[in-house]
Formats: structure tokens, C-alpha cells, sequence
């Protein structure tokens, strides 16, 4: 289901949209309530529940204990009963300690309990670098949930899809991981209609098109993708940009297509390299279309290395040079 | 004084000594409840023993016994009202079988059987929850839910059980404490058998009593003779009332530490004789609830040997037929492993199952099953 | 009586009185000792301001005020031996200094310099911990070496600082519950400052006091005012003495609840005016803990207002000079995020490394700077 | 460093390896200890510690609480003062409420402190699938620890290895998470030196040579990986087998060596299909190998899907037939 383009629009940042889609289904659905660290009255620490609190008062603005095992299990609790938490980590690096809740009971509960107990839940979390936090604050481990089965897993990229992710999210009949990048919370703004939308999970969407190459980025990942994209074309590389939005379940339909056209591949992302989706996505595309393959996929990710405090953190992410290095070096095998 | 030296159970509510004789105000309990009771602990009793040779004879996996602890289990679940949910761990077969989840399910989730992992439409009782303390949580999640959604400020409440060495994990503490915080309508039953595998009460935690872990929390914690079937009825009860509908000043949950012991091993995995003394199991039997209620019952004329005889028998062959008809149960499709992972399967989880049907068909399922 | 009524702060332990009068016995400290905590007080205090307007010119990223909580941190550092341990969280500037942290490292780590995370040799405070609680078993485990590795029974303490907050996380639980269980020589330092970033004290738990949350572990626990410098000390000095050498049937872990107040922000990133009222941190802002110890020590003629003045002035330099030296130091060399990840790097981080130093040749550091 | 060839052996199982390497660490270095759920008195509930509660008393043979995050976490902080533990997980699907720990200061501590404070743990648990468990009993999820930089990750498939891997673990300097194949804790038995002896962390080890196809795998599936080999052997495809035996950090010269050989390659790993190492290692081929690549790289890997409870789990587990299925793709392709 697509917006229809005569609704009114409004220009809001990616948060501003998160907030948006928050509001939006909590107006519409009783149902839908959002816990969290401080999402009550200081509307979460960047502003992502602005206002919920007064809007929809304190029994669905929920400010909880300090305790994400907690958080979770509660809220795996209250989805089994048929409500629809949104639950707040507030930054995905503190999403550990309720790594168990995760990994053994939101992922699961539907398969346990063969259809009995769903759980149609939400874990929203800040995710991802380069805003100069503190140690831990940017962590990007998006490869751990995909690795899960049954849960699914969503990065968006722009003001728009963020909101109409997050609603698919919260209709979702299944448990969503919703990270949200927050190095481009606030970093531009997009037309966001103001009516409720969705936009599907598990559909990338072909932000450049291109034949020469697909470079596939997810999240704040995929600025630097167009902005080298743009640079190579300069040089006669058409590249194409595929914003794969959700990690979990991959389009692979959307990734091979792309690959098929093009036969060289860059995959983008902040994660540390070994172990990240860079490697799956490599993994489809010769699974699929090794005939079409003409160069080694690029990974263009973060290294294997913790995350380094911020004085070193913008030659940790992967930018718009690393990624036209990548393009190039796809190009030129 | 120092928890050191305190004596641990000093505190505790009783109803029943050791031998059966009135020792506290007994529960509000008709003859029919009480013969209910009795019946559901010699059901749960004869059930263990069979589970614990079925899978002797190779005939289930792994499987955790609870002799020793009907009376817990059977008492505190009669407390119940008709909506309010239980939430177990694995050991709690008495407390499913009294909330309506029948003896042949419960062998087939040992079986190995998914299946046996979805409770009955309407049955208020969770699934197994195998990590532990970690459905402590849940637990409180659904009584926020409870009482959320509830008009009447009377909410359903949520009984959640776990063992002594729940207590240590951090899912106890953080559930506890936003049953606390939220003020939602739940019980913690912790059925303290004093045993964690081989780990002894006394090694997981160095508070006196696992009760009074709830000062931490800001509501009641009660300990209370596990192997008293009346006095677990009656505070089970007593703190789902106040669940239900606390007094000014009172919060909703309650913490219950019912002292008991597991008579037999950990799992049919274990062997206990490696780690702890018969002549302490034996000082536990000595305890036995069963014994204990049925003195109680023939005391006042509810049981005498002829009734006992045919309970025994009517419960024998109830056993008998569960394990009938849940080895009587086809195998499940190998194909339902895709199923229920998402409400509707992923282009990939799709491809795997057609690939997986397609090698069952080319190399038929001895394939799968040679080694 | 129920912990909803009862007032939390009625067992706490003070010296100092609001006005600096004496209303408790007074630790033994001499004069010199009594100015030093003074001196590291305001020290505190004035590198907390500058830090604070550093991050807002830009000059540093995201820092943690604790103006108020001086009185906690400096009289409980002092309060250590020389071999004792400091396991912190992320606030305890104060703590770190009294310890031998130099004001330039701990400014290099909130300027994002790995360097500033890596304590001196000889000083025995472990790293920051951002991750609430996490650092709680760390501070047992260590305790619990000492311990093991301690022949003649009175070994080196172990002090974890957290905050309010951070009871309500499983490692809180977890940590205790093994410090009460192994008998580790632990002081659990809470600074109760209140808040949780915008969560008030009274949301984080339902148990009146977070001191009495250590009846769950079996040992005691401990209220002291924390804008009370002398109580403090008194407080930290008792529970390192147990934690050494318990009497009989004492454990030696103790938790130590110091209520305060932060005066500022949760972090230069927070806007407290959003959930918290002026007239409450007006009303902390009395409890002081710096005039209070002013007052006392110019009571007992150990300062005047020259002393002061000259304090004052020493103080703006040290601040001045640690934060020339921090500004002054060169940037850390990009390539050293590949060092310390092993003892040795693995072949694919040697390859990594390489990559980005050619990318770095190739393409200039503007690269990696201009997005 | 092996073992020298004279030196008397004893014919062990890979679980009874285990304890041997255990008995010997403590045995030559008093700072080794063993800690976890039912380790002392009980032996470990499979036995790996069975008799050093006897042998070496309870201060070093540690009965814990039941709290993995505390038993995980007062590792890192004996480790760090020194000491060198062993910590136990009864399962490894019982690690994840201490998974923050290991992701948060297990693996960063030494990074963290710019090597002051260095962390000589271990974090033992039985592993993998195939024994007729309980739900989480089953778990493979070391994907997750090999995207975590920091940590090193080690997978034994022979009683030999066991020993030698172990104690190479608990003299290495950095935390290894060490992962017993409990399928084969006892399904057979091997030479076993008497003495100690190191086994090399971060070397795979070829079990069969050979020269159409590289199959990769490492603990349990090492076993049907042969098997596979040799049944097809008789087809007159000849298989070269490559147990990893580490999976962090991976050997990717062995990796890439056989590979350039093959020119096609089967990974074989109990663990969910998406997000598994087969990905990260198809990814490694075609890196570095791609001119070499013949064939799309099969993974012959568990499905996506909570691991069944068992009456089903033989056809969740990737066995001989399977492998010999991908190894027939691999090749006909
Ligand atoms: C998180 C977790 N860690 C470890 C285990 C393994 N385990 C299963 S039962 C058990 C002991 C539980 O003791 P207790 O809580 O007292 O319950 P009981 O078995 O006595 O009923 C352990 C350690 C587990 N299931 N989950
Ligand atoms: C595990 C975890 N969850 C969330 C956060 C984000 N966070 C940082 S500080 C803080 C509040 C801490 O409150 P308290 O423990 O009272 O300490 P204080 O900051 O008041 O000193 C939160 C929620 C974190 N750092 N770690
Ligand atoms: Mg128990
Ligand atoms: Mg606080």
C-alpha cells in the first residue's frame, strides 16, 4: 500500500517521522502502547516520543525501570495478551542486556506455541555512528537479529519510509526490530504525508538506478552510497543504489535482479566486516547469479575492530571515498 | 541479627504438620475441593513415576520429575479463578494439569513433539518456558496487560512460578521490580525445592529466606510450608485477592516462597546421589504432602481405604491412557518445522522448505534419520 | 508498616547537618585530611563547570556533570587504602581524581580519545562503564581475586560506583547476589542522585530505600546522606573495615545508598527542565555538600577566606592547566583502532589495517573527514 | 607446537578430552579456574569437570549461582586482575542473558584500556544439536560471536583437538569462547597425549585430501562432511575436507588454498542458513578466489527456523545425505 499523492504532506526529519508513525497508530489503535527509558515525559532522549506522553497520558507513554531484559520481557508479556507494545532501547548498543528476551522468547513465542501466543511487537532502538557518543552509543549489529529466525529486521533511510515502516511494523502480526540510524535523525528532511501509510517490510527500493554496478547500503549507509555513486558517474561509472530497508527477510529478489542487470556488486555497511550482512548478501548473489558475476563482491563495512571513541569514529564508518574506492575497485577487475 | 543466623523458615505459614494434624486456620475448602485436590496430587504422583520409566524405556527424551511437589503445585493452582493465567517453567505438570492442559500434551512436548507446546484455546496456562527466570518477565508483561485493559479494577492475575534458583537470575529481579513499579496484578510462586541441579539453597543465594527478596521490590513476600497443601492454598489465595483487589497502601503482587524438596532427580539426566545424601531425601519424604492430606481427609471421614483404592485405580488407568494416546500420535510432519516461524513464511524460509521436500523425496526420509 | 509510608531516609546515616553543624560522631581525620577533601571538592566542582562549557563551545563532545555529588565521591575515595580498587560508571570524575586519574585523562576520554580509557599503571581504578550495572560483577569478580589470591585474610577492597538507576538492571542483582554468596571483600557505592536521566527515583523502584535492597543478598545495607562529606567517610571507612576483616557471622559485602542530588544535566545532551522542577533542585541545592564542609572547616578555624581564595585559585589553574594539556595533545593516530583488538593482530585485521592505511595514502584524510 | 610422537597417550573421549585439558591447566597454573552452574561437586552435567572439585577444592572449582551474566561477568573481573578462569555455560543456548557481557566487556576490555587490563578467560559451553534436548538445548549460534571483534571463537571436532585447542585457549591472552560439539562428546573416542600440548588457535586442519570439491565444516559436522566424502568417493568424485576447527578468527589462507584447488565448495554448519558463517566464508572465496570459482558455493547449513524440538531435529541437522547433495551440485554445476 502506497501513499496517495494528493494527501497533505508535511517536511519532516527521520525522527520527526518516527514520531509521526508513533502518533499515528496510537491514535488509531488502542492497542498500541510504547515503553521505554525515558519515552514518557522527556519524550525519549532524542525526542522520538515528543509529546506522546501528554497526548496519550502515562498508562501508554510508559517510562520504565532501567532494565531492557525488562523492557522486552514485559513487552513480550503484553504483546502474548494481544496488546501492541512499541518498546524503546535507547540506543542499540544497550540492547544486550535483553539480548536473551530477544533471541529466546520474542523470536519464538509463535513457533513454541504453534500459532497460539504472537507477538505483534515492536523493538525500536537508535542505532548506528558518527554522531560523536560515547563508547557504545554506536554500535550497529544488525547481523545478530537477521541471524534469527523469526524475528524481523528494519533499517529505513528516509523520513518517509520511516514512518511508513514503522507502521507496517507495528501492524506487523510478527515481532519487528526497528533500528533507527541516527546519524541522519536530523540530518535533512523529506516530504512525509501526514495521513497513515505503509510502506511494505521486506522490499528494497532502487534509489539510483544504474548498470554498471549495484551498490546495496541500508540505513544512514546509504548516503555515502549515492554520494559516490553521483561522484563515479562523473567519471563514466553508472552505479546502481539499492536501499535494502529491511535486513530480515533480505529481498533477494530485489538484490539479484539488480545484480543480474549489472554483475558487480559493492555492499555497504557500518557493521564490522566478518560476520556482517555484507557477507549473506555476497552469499546470494553467487548463489543466484554467479553466471553474472564479473568481479568479487566489495564489502565496504566497518572493520573488525570495537567501534573506536568518537576522535577516530569518521575513519571507522564507511563514507562516500571508502565506497567510491569500492565502485571502482568492482569496476575495474 | 545477622540473615546468618536467623533460622530460615521461622516465618512460615503452616496449616498441616507432618502428620496431617491442624496446626493454622485451614483454607475455606468444600469436601469435593479437597477430595479434587487430593486426587490431582495422586494423579500428578503416578504421572511422574510413569513419565521417569517411559523415558527409561526409551520411550520420551529427557524429562524433569516433581515428586515431592503436588502439593505446591496442585494447591496453589486450585486457587485460581477460571481467568487468571498461570505461567510456568518446565517442572510445573501438576499445576498445566489442573489448569485444564491434559497429561497426553504434556507427554508429547517431552516427546519431542511442538505440538505439545500449544496449550488448548482457552486454557490460561503458557508454554514451558526452559530458560530460566526468564518467563518472569512475560509474566509481569501479561499482568500489566491484565490490568491495562481491565475496567473494573479488579484485573485477572498472573501466577508465575520458577524454582529457588530462578531467584538468582537477573530476569527475577527486573520483573519483580516493574511488578513492583507498575503495581500489576501477579503472583511469584518459587517453588523452592532446595535444589538447583546439585547447587543447594544455601550455595545461590546468602538472604535468609528467598521471601524476603521482595522487601527489594516494595510488596509482601510470604514463605510458606511447600508441602502443606492447605496452607499453599491459603496464601495463594490470599495474595491473588489481593492481586485482584489490594487494600490502601497495599501493592498488588506477591511474592511466595513455597519450602519443598524434589524427592527425585533434577531430570532423568541426573543423578543426585553424586551431590546430596539419601538420608536427607529421606528426612524430606518424611514431609510428603500426599500423605500428609490424606491423614488430614480420612480424619474427617473423606477418605478411607476403599476410596483411596479406587482413586488409586481411576488414576492409573488416566496415566495409562494418556500415554496410549500420545504414543499413539502420528509422528508430526517433518515440514511443520517452517510453519508458525512468521504468520506467513518469507520467499526464502519458502525456498528452503520446497529444497527440504524435494531431498525428502529424492533420498525418502531414511536419509534424514541414518545418522 | 508498608514501604509506601514508610519515609526512606529515616535510618540515615549522618554527621553533618544541612547547615555544617555537628549531629553525628564525626570520623577521625586530621586537619590536613579534612582540607584535602575540601580541596578536592572544589576542585571537583570547578572541573565540572569548565567541562561542562567546553562541550558547549564545541570543544569537547557529550560529558556527565556531577556538581552535587562531590561530597559522595571525594570523602568515599578518600575513605580507600592505597591498594584498594575503584570500579566506576561513567560519572565518577571525583572518585577517579581522589584516585590518581589525572583531570587531562579523564578529559581526553570525553574529547573521544581511547587514550583517555587507559588508566595509568599503578593506579587501581578499572576503565568507564557506559553500560548500566555491567560493571557490578566485574567489581565481584575482582573482589572475589583479591580474595582467593589474599593470604592473610584481610584482602584489598573492591568499590563499585553506580547510580540509582542501575539497581534496577540484573547485573545489580547478579553482581550482589555472588558478592554475598562468595563473601567478596565489596562496597556497592549508589549514588542515589534522584534521577535516571528523566526517571525520578520514586519510578526506578517500589522499595522505600535502595539500601535495604541488600536484605536480598544477606548483607547489610546502608543509608547515609551523600551531601554529607564526614558521613560519607564514615560510612565507606565502616564498610571497607568489614570488607577486609568481617566479624564473626558478618559478610563482608555492604551497599551503601548515598542520597544526593545531581545539580545539573544528565548529560550536556539533556534538558532537565523537560521533566524536573526548579524549586526541587533549589531545595538539594541547600543540602550543598561543599559549603556544608566549608562551614564545618571554618568552624574549627581550618579555613578563613583566605584559604579559600587561595584554593579557589589553585584549583582554576590545575583545571586550566589539564585542560591545555588535553587540548594540546595530538590527535591519536587513526591507524591505532586496529591495535589492542588482540595481543596480536589476526591476518584479516593486519589486511584491514594495510587497506585503510592505503586508503588513507591514496585518497588524503580529508577523505574520511569531509562526511 | 604438536605433540611429540613417543609420548604415551590415552584413548579418550572428546568430552573426557575436555576435562583432561581442564586437569592439566590447573595442574601447572594455580591461576586457572573453573566456575559455572553444577561444575564443582556435580561434575558438570556432562561430566567435563567431573573429579576436579575433589582434586583441586572449591575455591578452584567454583559451584556459582544460577546467573550467566554474573557468572560471565565475574570472569572479566577475575581475568582482569589476573586470574585465568574458565567459565562455564551449561548450554550455549543458556548464554544470551549474559550476552552482554561478552559483547560489552569481554571482548573490548583489552581495547578499552589500551591493553592495561587484558582479559585470559575462557567461556566454555556445550554446543550444537542432535542429542534428543529440551527446546535451547540445541543452540549454534556462533555467528554471533564471531562478528563481535575481540573475541576468539573455537569449535573442536576430535578428542585431540579438544585438549590441545583448550589449553591453547586458556594460555591464550585474549578471551576465547570455546564451543563442545556435544553431539560427539562421546560418540567416539582418539588418541589423547597424557601430557600437555597445543593445538594452535586459528588453524584449520584438512581431514581429506582431495581435488574436486572443498567441503568446509567444523565440530559436529565434521563427521557427516566425511562421511559425505567418502560415500561419493565411490561416485568418483573426490572430496577434500577442511575442519576450521576456529571459526574467529577464520583461516582464510586454508580457506582459499583448498579452495583455489577445488574450485567449488560446500560449508556445512548446524547453525540458521541466514547470517551463518557459510555466508561469511562464500564471501572469503570469492574474494579472494573468484577466477578460481567454478560453481556457486553450496551451503548445506540448518534452516531458518527455531531449532525443532526433537522429534524433528534429524531433519533439521544437516547430515550425510544433504551434504552429499550439495557436494553433487557443487560439482554438477
Ligand atoms: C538461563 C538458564 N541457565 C541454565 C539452565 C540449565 N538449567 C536447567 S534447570 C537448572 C536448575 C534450575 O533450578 P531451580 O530454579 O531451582 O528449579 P528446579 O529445577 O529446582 O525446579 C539449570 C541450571 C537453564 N535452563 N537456563
Ligand atoms: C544498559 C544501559 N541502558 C541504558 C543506558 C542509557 N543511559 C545512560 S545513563 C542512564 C541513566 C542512569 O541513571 P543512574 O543509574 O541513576 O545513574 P546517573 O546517570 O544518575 O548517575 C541511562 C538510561 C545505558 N548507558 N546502559
Ligand atoms: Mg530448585
Ligand atoms: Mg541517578
Amino acid at each position: 500500500m502506497s501513499t496517495r499523492q494528493t494527501e497533505p504532506t508535511q517536511n519532516l526529519t527521520l525522527v520527526q517521522s518516527v514520531r509521526d508513525a508513533l502518533a499515528t497508530e496510537m491514535e488509531a489503535d488502542d492497542d498500541v502502547l510504547v515503553t521505554g527509558e525515558d519515552v514518557g515525559k522527556n519524550g525519549g532522549v532524542f525526542r522520538a516520543t515528543e509529546g506522546l506522553f501528554d497526548e496519550f497520558g502515562g498508562d501508554r507513554v510508559v517510562d520504565t525501570p532501567l532494565a531492557e531484559s525488562g523492557i522486552i520481557g514485559t513487552a513480550v508479556g503484553m504483546a502474548a495478551m494481544g496488546l501492541k507494545p512499541v518498546a524503546e532501547v535507547q540506543f542499540s548498543g544497550f540492547v544486550y542486556p535483553g539480548f536473551d528476551q530477544i533471541v529466546s522468547h520474542m523470536a519464538r513465542m509463535r513457533a513454541r506455541s504453534r500459532g497460539r501466543f504472537t507477538l505483534p511487537m515492536v523493538l525500536r532502538a537508535p542505532y548506528g555512528g558518527g554522531i560523536r557518543a560515547p563508547e557504545h552509543h554506536s554500535e550497529s549489529k544488525e547481523a545478530f537479529y537477521a541471524h534469527e529466525a523469526g524475528l524481523k529486521v528494519v533499517i529505513p533511510s528516509t523520513p518517509y519510509d520511516a514512518k511508513g515502516l514503522l507502521i507496517s511494523a507495528i501492524r506487523d502480526p510478527d515481532p519487528v526490530i526497528f533500528l533507527e540510524p541516527k546519524l541522519i535523525y536530523r540530518a535533512f528532511r523529506g516530504e512525509v504525508p501526514e495521513g497513515d501509510y505503509e510502506v511494505p517490510i521486506g522490499e528494497a527500493a532502487v534509489r539510483r538506478e544504474g548498470s554498471d554496478v549495484s551498490v546495496f547500503a541500508y540505513g544512514a549507509m546509504t548516503r555515502p552510497a549515492m554520494e559516490a555513486a553521483d561522484r563515479l558517474a562523473d567519471d563514466g561509472v553508472d552505479a546502481e543504489v539499492v536501499d535494502l530497508r529491511t535486513v530480515s527477510p533480505l529481498d533477494r529478489e530485489a538484490i539479484v535482479e539488480s545484480f543480474e542487470k549489472t554483475g558487480r556488486a559493492v555492499v555497504v555497511h557500518e557493521a564490522p566486516k566478518t560476520g556482517g550482512l555484507a557477507g549473506e548478501i555476497t552469499a546470494i548473489v553467487q548463489e543466484e547469479a554467479l553466471l553474472y558475476q564479473e568481479a568479487p563482491v566489495q564489502r565496504v563495512t566497518g572493520f573488525d575492530v570495537p567501534y573506536p571513541l568518537y576522535a577516530m569514529e569518521d575513519y571507522y564508518m564507511p563514507n562516500a571515498a571508502r565506497v567510491a574506492a569500492g565502485i571502482e575497485e568492482a569496476v575495474e577487475f | 541479627m545477622s540473615t546468618l543466623e536467623r533460622d530460615p523458615r521461622e516465618g512460615e505459614v503452616r496449616v498441616l504438620d507432618e502428620n496431617g494434624d491442624v496446626v493454622g486456620d485451614a483454607p475455606d475448602l468444600s469436601a469435593e475441593e479437597l477430595l479434587a485436590m487430593y486426587r490431582q496430587m495422586k494423579l500428578a504422583r503416578r504421572f511422574d513415576t510413569r513419565a521417569v520409566s517411559l523415558q527409561r524405556q526409551g520411550r520420551m527424551g529427557t524429562f524433569p520429575p516433581m515428586s515431592g511437589q503436588e502439593g505446591a503445585q496442585v494447591a496453589s493452582a486450585m486457587a485460581l479463578a477460571d481467568d487468571d493465567w498461570v505461567v510456568p517453567s518446565y517442572r510445573e505438570h501438576a499445576v498445566s494439569l489442573v489448569r485444564g492442559v491434559s497429561l497426553e500434551r504434556t507427554l508429547l512436548y517431552w516427546m519431542g513433539d511442538e505440538r505439545g507446546s500449544r496449550m488448548a484455546d482457552g486454557v490460561n496456562v503458557f508454554p514451558v518456558a526452559v530458560p530460566i527466570a526468564s518467563q518472569i518477565p512475560h509474566a509481569t508483561g501479561m499482568a500489566w496487560a491484565n490490568k491495562l485493559r481491565n475496567d473494573d479494577g479488579t484485573p485477572d492475575a498472573v501466577v508465575c512460578y520458577f524454582g529457588d534458583g530462578a531467584t538468582s537470575e537477573g530476569d527475577f529481579h527486573e520483573g519483580l521490580n516493574f511488578a513492583g513499579v507498575f503495581d500489576t496484578p501477579n503472583v511469584f510462586f518459587c517453588n523452592n525445592n532446595q535444589w538447583a541441579i546439585s547447587v543447594p539453597r544455601s550455595k545461590q543465594t546468602a538472604s535468609a529466606t528467598l521471601a524476603q527478596k521482595a522487601d527489594a521490590y516494595g510488596f509482601e513476600g510470604v514463605q510458606v510450608d511447600g508441602m502443606d497443601p492447605l496452607a499453599v492454598y491459603k496464601v495463594t489465595e490470599e495474595a491473588l485477592a489481593k492481586a485482584r483487589d489490594p487494600d490502601k497502601g497495599e501493592l498488588r503482587p506477591t511474592l511466595i516462597e513455597a519450602v519443598q524438596y524434589r524427592f527425585g532427580a533434577h531430570t532423568t539426566a541426573d543423578d543426585p546421589s553424586v551431590y546430596r545424601e539419601d538420608a536427607e531425601v529421606e528426612e524430606w519424604k518424611a514431609k510428603d504432602p500426599i500423605p500428609r492430606l490424606e491423614r488430614y481427609l480420612r480424619g474427617r471421614d473423606l477418605l478411607d481405604d476403599d476410596r483411596v483404592a479406587d482413586i488409586e485405580e481411576s488414576v492409573e488407568t488416566e496415566v495409562a491412557d494418556a500415554i496410549e494416546a500420545a504414543e499413539s500420535t502420528t509422528r508430526p510432519d517433518p515440514s511443520s518445522m517452517f510453519e508458525h516461524v512468521y504468520e506467513e513464511m518469507t520467499p526464502e524460509l519458502r525456498a528452503q522448505a520446497e529444497r527440504f521436500a524435494d531431498l525428502r523425496e529424492r533420498y525418502g526420509d531414511e536419509a534424514f534419520l541414518d545418522d
